[in-house]
């Protein structure tokens, strides 16, 4: 065990630190899901690249610093703690970055890496289908090959897509081989959503914002260069590094810190009632119990270890402990908890939580079949 | 002592759901709340042909002299229909008259209340139908926070404990329905997701908690019938009592069912469109009005109870 | 709603109030799995037979008062609420006597029912085997036919049977046709623990105490008399009063308002610490709860309803809610809760409760399928 | 930044697993914990054979001179195998002379302590090894309850529940095993009840829980490490810091663990004969030495670290 960062970890901590009290703005920016507030967060992904803090792990030749995995998460506290705005191009950085760099040819990676670190490019997903949510594997939309035109014709229907409705590209798994069936036969496909065949159809969410979208997709023409890694090899293509490190599967524990830090405020505001401390103690032991647990993880990482299947376990812990936390917050504010403000507004997010990125039942099967060894349950 | 309901208040509650699925399925529900009022016409309805807001006026005031069972039979009908309906402070109105009004008082306005008028009522810091809104995370219910909490009797503020857990039932009720359909309907993995043992112990776990808050608010409901149909030191002291049991279990049951309704809906709760965000933020309001979970257990205490 | 009690229900229970109070020992007897606690707990009957208070819902012509359904409740809140010893003859009066009044011949009725109102007999449960458990259908002790001697002959093994180890007889189920599967060919019988070819072995259970005991069946004759209804129909026989109001599945609330109340004194008597607050008026509130929904179960079976599987929900809602009241109360008397004493007896015991008679989560599938209609799972 | 055993930590682990394998079955547990005392044979092999009690002495005392990361390292072993063995209090007893002894006591003492002696050790009202135990609940570990709470300075009082925590995490890992095997193994319905999700949720549940008071207690543990090996005011903030996280989630995660060991066994638990029950009393015992789940919660707020 070793609690202390090394002197390098101390400088690039100090240097994070100062830049983003400089730098995170005073007043929090429009929510990302308005026009408004998406174009404000791209312009404070462009600030973030210019002092190429908007991708730290990415090599310097794409607007990063080649940050180790503990700076990594040391920034991700720092930027947290900061209280900085949420990333807009979150989906693009942590979920499709690491397919691009390990499967992505040079010419793509070149096309598509340096806009999307400014901020300049928006990616959205395509992954769940209406039919296929938790079973991504029953996914239906299909790539048709056109030879003539050197690529391939999408049809179908996509959604629960982030921001969609303003973001510049998309990427998704499509059924290549109409005679394929579940994991076999599909393709992983990137494409403009400015494309000829896309439409796009916001889903206003809980608060009524369009905060996801619906895509459709009718007779949508992609050309080879825009296929990532090989056809009919999406689902190997996808799920090879769908346990990124950086990516969804260790969320970093700043973001719960913060929040942690947040509500015993709040309760100190309140008063301090005594029948809420428990559960104010029990939101900050939960948060601090999970950074040990994430810096526990990163440790095995930089002795050479697998993330496995710990992002399962990670995606349980912090989806609940958000709920928790803001339910805390909402019973501390009593009647106000009732009209709209951030506490409201983050609870209605954290709902969220337990559902997206793979539901929290699809993880506690993970993490009962695949850590524990316990009997699959037929799944047809 | 019996817990149960009339054939009479059996077929009241079937003549509300019956109304209410033909006067406010989900799109006038949210029609209605997007108005910045309750739903004009449905209530109409609802006095009109039910007489719902007569339902706990004696009849010597124009009204149809049922007791405060009848309006909680109705109110769990509009809990579980999420109407915008300004039953609840309707009822309260009248429950102040005869609880504390003068003759006078009562001679004046009952009749209006018992006709449908609609007043603001002041809960808390609540104000139920208030003249302006503030903006509030539900909008199926009109309220308003203001600053200073209002003054209200001991055995009023009982009497709305033990109303608004009916409101509570229903939507706890409406919940577990939304579910155990979605749960049949929905199919992952090849098979319809209400056969996967883990959702099906969670749903039961949700039956456990409604079955059990309607029982508390059933007594609530007649203890509140009791005392406000004859005053008496012990029959308020017991409408404390059962009025503290139906508040402080619901409001934790409530929380429960309509957070669990939102997970196992998946993503599709998380959407404007569907009616699990409606269920979330009236659980959300009916919870702030009886109070959140840890003021409705100060209340036991502070009442003495034990 | 009707809250009152009638002018008869009250007098009933003043009467009822009035004899515990003169009657009940002021010292709580020894435990009743010790073969002294058994003998005082078996007197305690004889006494409570005596002014007639052993099976007040029994005709009178077995001891009983011919107490109605709303009666019989009352008289358990006033039992508990005295502080009465725990029921020794619990299997008998609650499990088999539902059956014996249904099923049972006069002459079983007139034989077995007025030594198990005073406590004379004492009857154990013999339907757990050692691989049929939650899963009683598994049941693999056999009876073979004996034309000439009139009966049957029993083999084989039954676990979990409380107090076998003092106990004078016992009934359970055993597989009289051995080509049946699951729930057909079995056949209820009722046997003397005295019986030649019976051994009972004591478990030790968590405390230690000997509070189970192993049945093990070497050859048994029983004769024909002592089957319970037709050979053949053991399964629709037990199930037929399996849900029986008067029994387990509507375990009275006296019991556990009885221990919120207690919980309650403890919490005061430390100091009425605000942290443990919430919890403690939580087991209050889900002890009236609990009541109220008895009374709400109650008053259906009155109007003609039946049952049904509510006793289910029962089942899971006061197991649930006993466990909680004894760990709430462990934290109130922190190190002192590492003492032996009556809360950690009572913990322990308590958390067989979400266990025995269909553990929980069998409850709870039977509430999904049976009561919201969810669709049944394979088992086999 | 480095929250992982290193090799040579794994093999103490590994070392110690194997010589608790042989010395310390379910009887050899059972029978030391009806002697009245701890596993004498157990705790001489343990000293000998790794020399448990010497790893956290310094070398100029007769000791290893390892950290009390190593001390941890072997207790979650011994938590995991319930084995009565008196380390938790040897280690306590050089924890308080190497940052609260004089140099002559530590000469006189910490050579007698490296070499296997067991002295009692109060914390809180509890005391450890105590000459005389009083009747408790578990029997593996022997402790008495006195009148006054002994007085402790801070930062021992902080090693202490970094210790008890590295006991807790063992005590669930061996929870966890013993549930999962069982499920495996027992059939009803014509499955293992493995295979049953309700089942398998609860089963992940429990190891998102061990999981996290892991890294929860080797936080604690590297910070004890730190401070006993050179305090300063810096190395004690953080150690209480940690201990505390530590003492607070590992509480309320070890009472959910063995909670859910005994429900999910069945009957089977409920005897005597079943480990399942050690297990209980042994977590029951192990929360009352850190302080019940709402006292841990107090000593969050006392030492201001929220």
């Amino acid at each position: 065990m070793n609690l202390d960062l090394s002197p390098d970890e101390i400088a690039f901590r100090d240097e994070a630190r100062a830049w983003l009290a400089a730098n995170v703005p005073a007043e929090p920016l429009p929510s990302m899901d308005t026009p408004e507030g998406f174009r404000a967060h791209q312009e404070w992904e462009t600030t973030l690249a210019d002092a190429r803090w908007s991708v730290v792990s990415w090599p310097e030749a794409y607007h990063g610093r080649g940050a180790s995995l503990v700076e990594w998460v040391i920034f991700e506290e720092e930027y947290y703690r900061a209280g900085a705005p949420g990333r807009v191009s979150q989906n693009g950085i942590f979920l499709l970055s690491p397919t691009l760099f390990e499967h992505g040819t040079k010419e793509q990676q070149d096309r598509w890496l340096p806009p999307m670190a400014t901020g300049e490019q928006v990616w959205a997903q395509a992954w769940s289908e209406p039919e296929a949510g938790s079973d991504l594997a029953a996914l239906r939309s299909r790539a048709e090959r056109d030879d003539h035109r050197g690529g391939w014709v999408l049809n179908g229907q996509k959604t629960w897509s982030s921001r969609a409705s303003y973001a510049h590209w998309g990427f998704g798994l499509f059924r290549s081989d109409p005679d394929s069936e579940r994991h076999r036969g599909l393709t992983y496909f990137c494409f403009p959503l400015a494309a000829e065949g896309v439409t796009v159809r916001p889903i206003a969410q809980l608060d009524g914002e369009p905060g996801f979208a619906e895509i459709f997709l009718d007779d949508v023409f992609v050309p080879d260069v825009d296929v990532l890694g090989e056809p009919g090899q999406g689902w190997a293509v996808a799920m090879s590094t769908a346990g990124n490190e950086r990516g969804l599967s260790l969320r970093s524990p700043g973001r719960f810190c913060a929040t942690a830090d947040r509500l015993v405020e709040l309760w100190r505001r309140q008063g301090a009632p005594a029948e809420l401390r428990d559960r104010v103690v029990d939101a900050w032991l939960g948060a601090e119990a999970y950074r040990l647990y994430t810096w526990g993880t990163v440790s095995r990482l930089v002795d050479g270890g697998q993330i496995g299947y710990s992002g399962s376990v990670n995606k349980v812990f912090w989806s609940d402990l958000d709920v928790a936390m803001h339910e805390t917050a909402l019973d501390l504010l009593a009647a106000e908890g009732e009209v709209r403000g951030p506490w409201v507004d983050g609870y209605l997010f954290s709902l969220s939580g337990p559902i997206y990125a793979g539901t929290n039942e699809v993880q506690r099967n993970v993490v009962a079949e695949r850590i524990l060894g316990l009997p699959r349950e037929a799944r047809g | 002592m019996h817990l149960a309901r009339t054939e009479e208040q059996h077929e009241l509650a079937g003549v509300v759901m019956g109304l209410l699925d033909r006067h406010s399925d989900s799109s006038a529900v949210r029609a209605a709340a997007e108005s910045g009022t309750y739903d004009i016409r449905l209530w109409r309805a609802l006095c009109e042909q039910v007489g719902v807001a007569a339902l706990p006026v004696p009849e010597g005031y124009d009204g149809v002299g049922a007791s405060l069972v009848e309006t909680a039979v109705v109110l769990e009908e509009v809990g579980r229909n999420l109407a915008p309906a300004p039953l609840l402070a309707s009822a309260l109105a009248v429950t102040q008259l005869l609880l504390h009004g003068s003759e006078q008082e009562r001679r004046d306005q009952l009749p209006g209340l018992a006709a449908g008028e609609v007043r603001p009522v002041q809960l808390g810091r609540v104000v139920l139908e208030p003249e302006q809104s503030t903006g509030s995370m539900d909008q199926t219910m009109r309220l308003a926070l203001v600053d200073g909490a209002g003054d209200i009797p001991e055995d009023t503020r009982a009497v709305a404990l033990a109303l608004i857990s009916a409101l509570q039932v229903g939507a706890m009720q409406r919940g577990l329905e939304m579910t155990v359909a979605y749960s049949q309907e929905r199919v992952q993995f090849g098979r319809p997701i209400g056969s996967f043992q883990a959702l099906k112990h969670r749903l039961a776990e949700m039956l456990v908690l409604v079955e059990a808050s309607r029982s508390a608010s059933w007594g609530a409901a007649g203890a509140a019938a009791d005392h406000v149909g004859d005053p008496t030191p012990e029959r308020e002291a017991r409408l404390v009592r059962l009025a503290s049991v139906a508040a402080g279990y619901c409001t934790e049951a409530l929380a429960h069912v309509a957070t669990e309704t939102v997970q196992l809906h998946g993503g599709i709760a998380m959407t404007w469109e569907h009616d699990a965000q409606l269920l979330l933020k009236r659980a959300h309001a009916l919870n702030q009005l009886a109070g959140p979970a840890h003021l409705t257990r100060s209340r036991v205490l502070e009442a003495r109870l034990i």
